[in-house]
């Protein structure tokens, strides 16, 4: 509990006081999407999902933050800081583009969904799973053509 | 940082502040950049010039022009092979790297194409804002309406059409005193709504030729629709253009292949369709009006007959993926960025290369080198097949020339000026396009194969003459 | 949500049924199908013939073969002129429409090119699920230990680099007997892990060759890592090659330009890279293991020495927009087919436009029918300038012929004879390469163009002969 509460502070600080607040930063932990809409930046990615395939089965954090909790808080924290530092500082590279790290919490996420259907294919090689890239053929799944 | 946050929000919900009344007048763009000084400032920086491997631009050190403004470099002293192509034409005079949209005025008055040789005023067709001085030469001429209606009215499009002829029929020295800026807000937006729109009769006048023709064009999805219903009313793209078209159509009411000189008004060649064997097909059949044979001057050295091709970059674009799948010009060449909370399309109209590919990235998920990468795979590509072209084509040239001095007769030497007109045709085609074959990669091979093909069929027609002098001929054309 | 997904998961925890056992000896499918029945099913389904515009496959009404089979329809048939282009070489004699893997043993066991002509056991390298009888024949002649070791072992590569040349100069008549299925699961799998593996000393030693070149690879990820890494070991792609390479590489393993006759072991000639003139050198600076220069064939009419191109498909993909993307091989001929609750890679190797575009719009997201759209666009270019470049190298190799009837020397055919080589390489490359350009659209069209360069100046270098006859020489080709 202690580790949580740590990671929550972080989270806090990481986000940056009142802006966290301000900013609807406790939404950011909830699941729904509307909490990363709040940033307009986020808009196309919305819109995208809105379009995409997944809309009425999967929101953003099924596909974007680890799905095990206290990862989950973890990488949420770490997320937070770059989102807010990058709508702050405004020096985030555009189109904005998803993070090695991320990717690969995606690409879990997306096996752990459809892990049945996939069995295997993916089995087929070995353990090597993060090998096994999903969003190489689905890059359409989460946001529609448009993303 | 909270500040920050707040005015952000606020930004979101800003739309456009009135600060000035934009009327069909406001040709100055300073005018308009009062209400929109994002795109303005972008707009502006036009000027700026940085070079990529085939593109961009670049200042020639030693020549300096107008107003202490270098011009840009040489393309006919880089490469003397089109010098030799042109003999006889103006380009074979002056012929410059293009550079961005604040010098097109500039430019086009201070070449030697202009200052050596008679034009007309059909050139400021596309290189000034002209549709004011359109409709009054079109009220003077007797059009109804005023200044004050909006082009797209009725009385608006009446009097752009009667004057574009007359002043397209003006010695350039003349005409370009009627005009004041390089190409503005007013050519490619509507003062009220600020919607695109299209302002250019050269343009207008083509689409409707291209809705008459049968040629498939699916990356024009509204001319297609016109052709399937009601035909009683020409296809008017203010009318039916969608937006993403609007996207590409205002760029081509100038890069595109066109006729322009003293004996017709100017007009785009797509009455058979976009393809560069249906735009020769088109010249081949067509007479002046004085009724000579259609060419575009006399080659000097051959006496072959030709045609030059000009930036047919929609044309060439129309043959490529990217217009099959829906990109517009201005998605590669005026992207949007972000200014704070805002995205607007970037009029800093330029080579997407100049801008670390980000126009891309939108849809390519690769990194800036790697889509550098593939453009410069591609023009590599397309620049060995031109110069293998360009050879044959200045082979045959001189060779022609060869064979006129060892004394063949007319008739013997026709096959061969056939040829070159159609070799030339191709190959320039392709060389007029300034993407160097990015815009249609395999269409640029294609057409540059042809080429190829033509001129040693050429070569080999005069070969096989068997001419008595033939070999002091050859000599002749390898000591050029 | 999340609660039904498990749910789900519980219900349904099937992994393999390991029903037999599979071992390195394994060659029957059907074997291999108990444990994995889908893949087996699909894999059978490659006896379906059905033809797109330039693909698919096609029976011949009127050749019935072995076993009442009918052969394909015959290329050579239906486009005389490359019949002409191979005058002295088996490939005038049968050369047919290919098609799925379920023939590949009985449709080289029928040709006329084995049939008529004398060939070797190396044929059998990509015609046959083969590994065991390298090994055996490489045990038999002294290599260590036994076939139940793994092929990835020490000694399973050394059993199977003995015997591959020993099978490969073997009369084909009696090499064939030591094989009996066309490629099968072994020929790509581990029978242990499943896991994809290259088994093919041809693509092995290829693979080295051009990992020892400095030709950039930017497609194989491995090699270049492993050029830039401690090279002692030679570049093994079983041991550094990703999932995704290898996706591409079992392929790569038959669909490869290459030489194999009575001359020399078969071998994949990529010492300077995969580009066509890159080939071309290898060959140009060649020389059989008895001094001879390298050739495949003399032409019959001509007497030009020629190179044959065999299905340059890796060849072609690796010069293309997909290779560079990371685009496999599989992922358009074997793509993901959802069979039941399951996910299965498609065993049915086929032309993906015979399955609705289905593995395309995974990644483009068009209709089917703009997809096949797009195909049929890239591969009518191809083959109209195909057509051009066949023209152009029919009419080199008839006046060659005319010119040596009209007593030309063979130093005044030189240049024609050699211009012929380089144009028929070319046209060949492209021709042999089975999907009509759309592998490397661009790359297509510039390996054409040059083909139309070379031939039309052959005969140029003929016509500049000035020979006495050349009229009638020029009669006799015409009359052709
Ligand atoms: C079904 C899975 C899924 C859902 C739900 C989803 N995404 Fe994504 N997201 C993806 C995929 C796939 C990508 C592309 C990753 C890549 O190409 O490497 C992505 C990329 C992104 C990116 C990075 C931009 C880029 O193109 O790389 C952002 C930002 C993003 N998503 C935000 C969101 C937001 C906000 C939501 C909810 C409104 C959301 N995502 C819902 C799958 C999903
Ligand atoms: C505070 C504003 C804000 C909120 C709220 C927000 N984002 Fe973002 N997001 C950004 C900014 C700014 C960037 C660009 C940062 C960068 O690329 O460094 C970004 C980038 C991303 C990326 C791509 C870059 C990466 O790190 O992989 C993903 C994925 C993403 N956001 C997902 C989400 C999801 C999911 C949510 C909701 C749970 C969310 N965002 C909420 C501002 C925000
Ligand atoms: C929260 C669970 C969940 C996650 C995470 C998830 N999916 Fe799905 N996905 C589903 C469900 C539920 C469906 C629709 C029902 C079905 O057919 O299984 C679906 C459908 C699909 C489909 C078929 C529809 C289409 O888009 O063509 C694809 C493909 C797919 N998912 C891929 C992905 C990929 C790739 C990811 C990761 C980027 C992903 N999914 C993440 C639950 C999920
Ligand atoms: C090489 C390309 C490729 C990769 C990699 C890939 N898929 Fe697919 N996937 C496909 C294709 C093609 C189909 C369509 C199958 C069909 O229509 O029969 C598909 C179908 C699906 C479906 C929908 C099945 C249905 O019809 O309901 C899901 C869900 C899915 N994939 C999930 C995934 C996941 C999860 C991963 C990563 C583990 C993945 N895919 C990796 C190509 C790919
Ligand atoms: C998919 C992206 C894309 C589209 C769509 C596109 N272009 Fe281009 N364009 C390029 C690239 C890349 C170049 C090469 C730039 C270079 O060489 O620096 C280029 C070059 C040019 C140039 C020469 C630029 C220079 O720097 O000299 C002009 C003019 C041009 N394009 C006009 C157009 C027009 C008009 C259209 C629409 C009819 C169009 N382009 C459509 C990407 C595009
Ligand atoms: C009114 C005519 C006109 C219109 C409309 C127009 N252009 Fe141009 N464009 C020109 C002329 C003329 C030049 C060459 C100017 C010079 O070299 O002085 C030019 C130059 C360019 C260049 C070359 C810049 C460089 O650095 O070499 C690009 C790129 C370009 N235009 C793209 C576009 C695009 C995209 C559109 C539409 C959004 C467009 N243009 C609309 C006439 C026009
Ligand atoms: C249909 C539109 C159009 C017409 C008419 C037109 N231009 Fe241009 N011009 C362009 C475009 C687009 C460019 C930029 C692309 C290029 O240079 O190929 C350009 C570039 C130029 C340039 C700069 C590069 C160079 O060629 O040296 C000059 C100078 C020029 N034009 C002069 C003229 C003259 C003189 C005429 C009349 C004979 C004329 N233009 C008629 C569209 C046009
Ligand atoms: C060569 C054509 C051209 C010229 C000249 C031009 N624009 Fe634009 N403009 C465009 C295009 C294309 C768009 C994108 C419109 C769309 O997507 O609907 C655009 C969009 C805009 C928008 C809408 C917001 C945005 O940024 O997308 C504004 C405002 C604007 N332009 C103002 C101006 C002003 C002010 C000028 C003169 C300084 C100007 N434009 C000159 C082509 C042009
Ligand atoms: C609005 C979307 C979009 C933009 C912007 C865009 N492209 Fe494309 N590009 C596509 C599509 C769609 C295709 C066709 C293949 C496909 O469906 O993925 C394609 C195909 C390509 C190809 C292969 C086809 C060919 O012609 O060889 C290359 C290379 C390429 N793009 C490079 C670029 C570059 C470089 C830029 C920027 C200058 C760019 N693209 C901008 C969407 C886009
Ligand atoms: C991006 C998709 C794609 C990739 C990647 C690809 N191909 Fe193809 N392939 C095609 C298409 C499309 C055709 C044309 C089919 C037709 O004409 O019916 C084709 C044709 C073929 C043919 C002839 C098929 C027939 O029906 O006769 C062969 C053999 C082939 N490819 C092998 C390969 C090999 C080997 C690789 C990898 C080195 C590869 N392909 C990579 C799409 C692809
Ligand atoms: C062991 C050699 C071998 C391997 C490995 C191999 N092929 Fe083939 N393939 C052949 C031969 C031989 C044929 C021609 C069979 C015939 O015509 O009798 C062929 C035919 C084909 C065809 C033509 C089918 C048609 O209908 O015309 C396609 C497509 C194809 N292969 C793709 C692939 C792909 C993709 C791979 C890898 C996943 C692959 N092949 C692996 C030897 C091989
Ligand atoms: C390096 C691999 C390889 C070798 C060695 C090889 N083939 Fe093939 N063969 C293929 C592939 C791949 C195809 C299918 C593609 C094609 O037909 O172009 C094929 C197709 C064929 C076909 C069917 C189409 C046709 O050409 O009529 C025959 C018959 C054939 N081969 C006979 C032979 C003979 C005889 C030899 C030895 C002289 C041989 N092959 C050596 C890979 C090979
Ligand atoms: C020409 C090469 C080739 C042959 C022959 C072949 N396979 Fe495959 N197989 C593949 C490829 C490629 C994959 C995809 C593997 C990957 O992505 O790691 C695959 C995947 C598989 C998989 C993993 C699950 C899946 O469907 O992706 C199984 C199981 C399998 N094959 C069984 C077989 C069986 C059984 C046979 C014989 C009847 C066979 N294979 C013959 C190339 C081949
Ligand atoms: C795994 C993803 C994937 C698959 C499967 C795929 N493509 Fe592509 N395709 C791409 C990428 C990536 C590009 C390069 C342009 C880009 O970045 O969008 C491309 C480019 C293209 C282009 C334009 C480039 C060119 O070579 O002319 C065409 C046409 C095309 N694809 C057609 C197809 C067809 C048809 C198929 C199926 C037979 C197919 N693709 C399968 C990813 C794929
Ligand atoms: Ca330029
Ligand atoms: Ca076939």
């Amino acid at each position: 509990m202690g580790l949580l509460l740590a990671i929550l502070l972080g989270a806090v600080v990481g986000l940056g006081g009142s802006t966290f607040i301000y900013g609807k930063g406790l939404s950011y932990f909830s699941n729904d999407p509307q909490s990363c809409k709040n940033c307009h930046i986020m808009n196309d990615q919305y819109d995208g999902w809105l379009k995409s395939s997944h809309h009425a089965v999967a929101t953003c954090n099924d596909c974007h933050a680890p799905h095990g909790l206290l990862p989950k808080l973890m990488s949420k924290a770490d997320n937070g800081f770059w989102h807010s530092k990058g709508f702050t500082l405004q020096d985030f590279p555009e189109p904005i583009r998803i993070r090695e790290h991320n990717r690969q919490v995606l690409n879990r996420n997306c096996l752990e969904c459809h892990h049945d259907l996939v069995e295997d294919v993916v089995a087929a090689h070995a353990s090597d799973e993060t090998r096994f890239d999903c969003i190489r053929c689905h890059v359409a799944s989460g946001h529609g053509p448009e993303r | 940082l909270r500040d920050n946050m707040s005015d952000r929000k606020a930004e979101a919900h800003t739309t456009v502040f009135k600060l000035t009344d934009l009327t069909e007048q406001t040709t100055d763009p300073a005018e308009w950049g009062k209400n929109f000084p994002r795109q303005y400032d972008s707009y502006r920086r036009t000027v700026d010039m940085e070079r990529t491997r085939y593109g961009g631009s670049e200042a020639d050190p030693g020549a300096i022009g107008a107003e202490d403004v270098h011009k840009t470099v040489s393309n006919i002293e880089r490469d003397p092979r089109l010098k030799a192509m042109w003999n006889g034409y103006a380009f074979a005079i002056d012929f410059r790297e293009d550079r961005g949209h604040a010098y097109m005025l500039h430019d086009q008055r201070e070449t030697d194409r202009v200052l050596k040789k008679p034009q007309v005023g059909a050139c400021l067709h596309c290189h000034a804002s002209i549709t004011v001085a359109y409709r009054e030469a079109g009220i003077a001429a007797g059009a109804p309406g005023t200044l004050d209606e909006p082009l797209l009215s009725d009385n608006g499009q009446a009097q752009l059409m009667k004057g574009f002829p007359i002043i397209s029929a003006m010695p350039y020295e003349e005409a370009t005193k009627t005009v004041e800026h390089p190409v503005t807000c007013l050519d490619c937006h509507d003062p009220q709504s600020n919607q695109l729109r299209i302002t250019r009769p050269g343009l207008l006048n083509g689409l409707i030729a291209l809705a008459n023709s049968t040629e498939p064009v699916p990356h024009l999805e509204s001319v297609e629709k016109w052709r399937t219903g009601n035909r009683e009313q020409p296809y008017d793209p203010n009318r039916l253009a969608s937006r993403q078209e609007l996207r590409s159509l205002v760029c081509a009411q100038c890069h595109v292949e066109y006729y322009c000189a003293s004996k017709e008004t100017l007009f785009f060649p797509w009455h058979n369709g976009l393809k560069v064997e249906q735009i020769e097909a088109v010249y081949d059949g067509h007479t002046f009006p004085d009724g000579s044979p259609f060419l575009d001057f006399k080659h000097k050295q051959s006496g072959a007959p030709a045609y030059k091709a000009q930036h047919p970059e929609f044309e060439t674009w129309s043959q490529g993926v990217h217009a099959r799948a829906g990109v517009s010009c201005a998605d590669c060449h005026m992207p949007y960025i972000r200014e704070g909370a805002m995205k607007v399309s970037d009029h800093h109209v330029r080579s997407p290369l100049l801008n670390d590919a980000k126009a891309c990235q939108v849809c390519h998920r690769d990194s800036a080198e790697e889509l550098v990468q593939r453009v410069h795979i591609i023009q590599d590509r397309t620049a060995a097949l031109m110069s293998r072209a360009l050879d044959a084509v200045v082979a045959l040239i001189n060779e022609t020339e060869a064979a006129m001095a060892a004394g063949a007769a007319d008739e013997q030497l026709a096959a061969a000026r056939d040829f070159q007109k159609k070799a030339q045709w191709r190959v320039d085609f392709v060389n007029a396009e300034n993407s160097m074959g990015f815009h249609a990669p395999q269409e640029a091979a294609r057409i540059l194969g042809e080429a190829i093909d033509y001129a040693q069929q050429g070569r080999l027609s005069l070969a096989m003459l068997g001419l008595p002098a033939a070999g002091a001929a050859k000599q002749v054309a390898a000591a050029k």
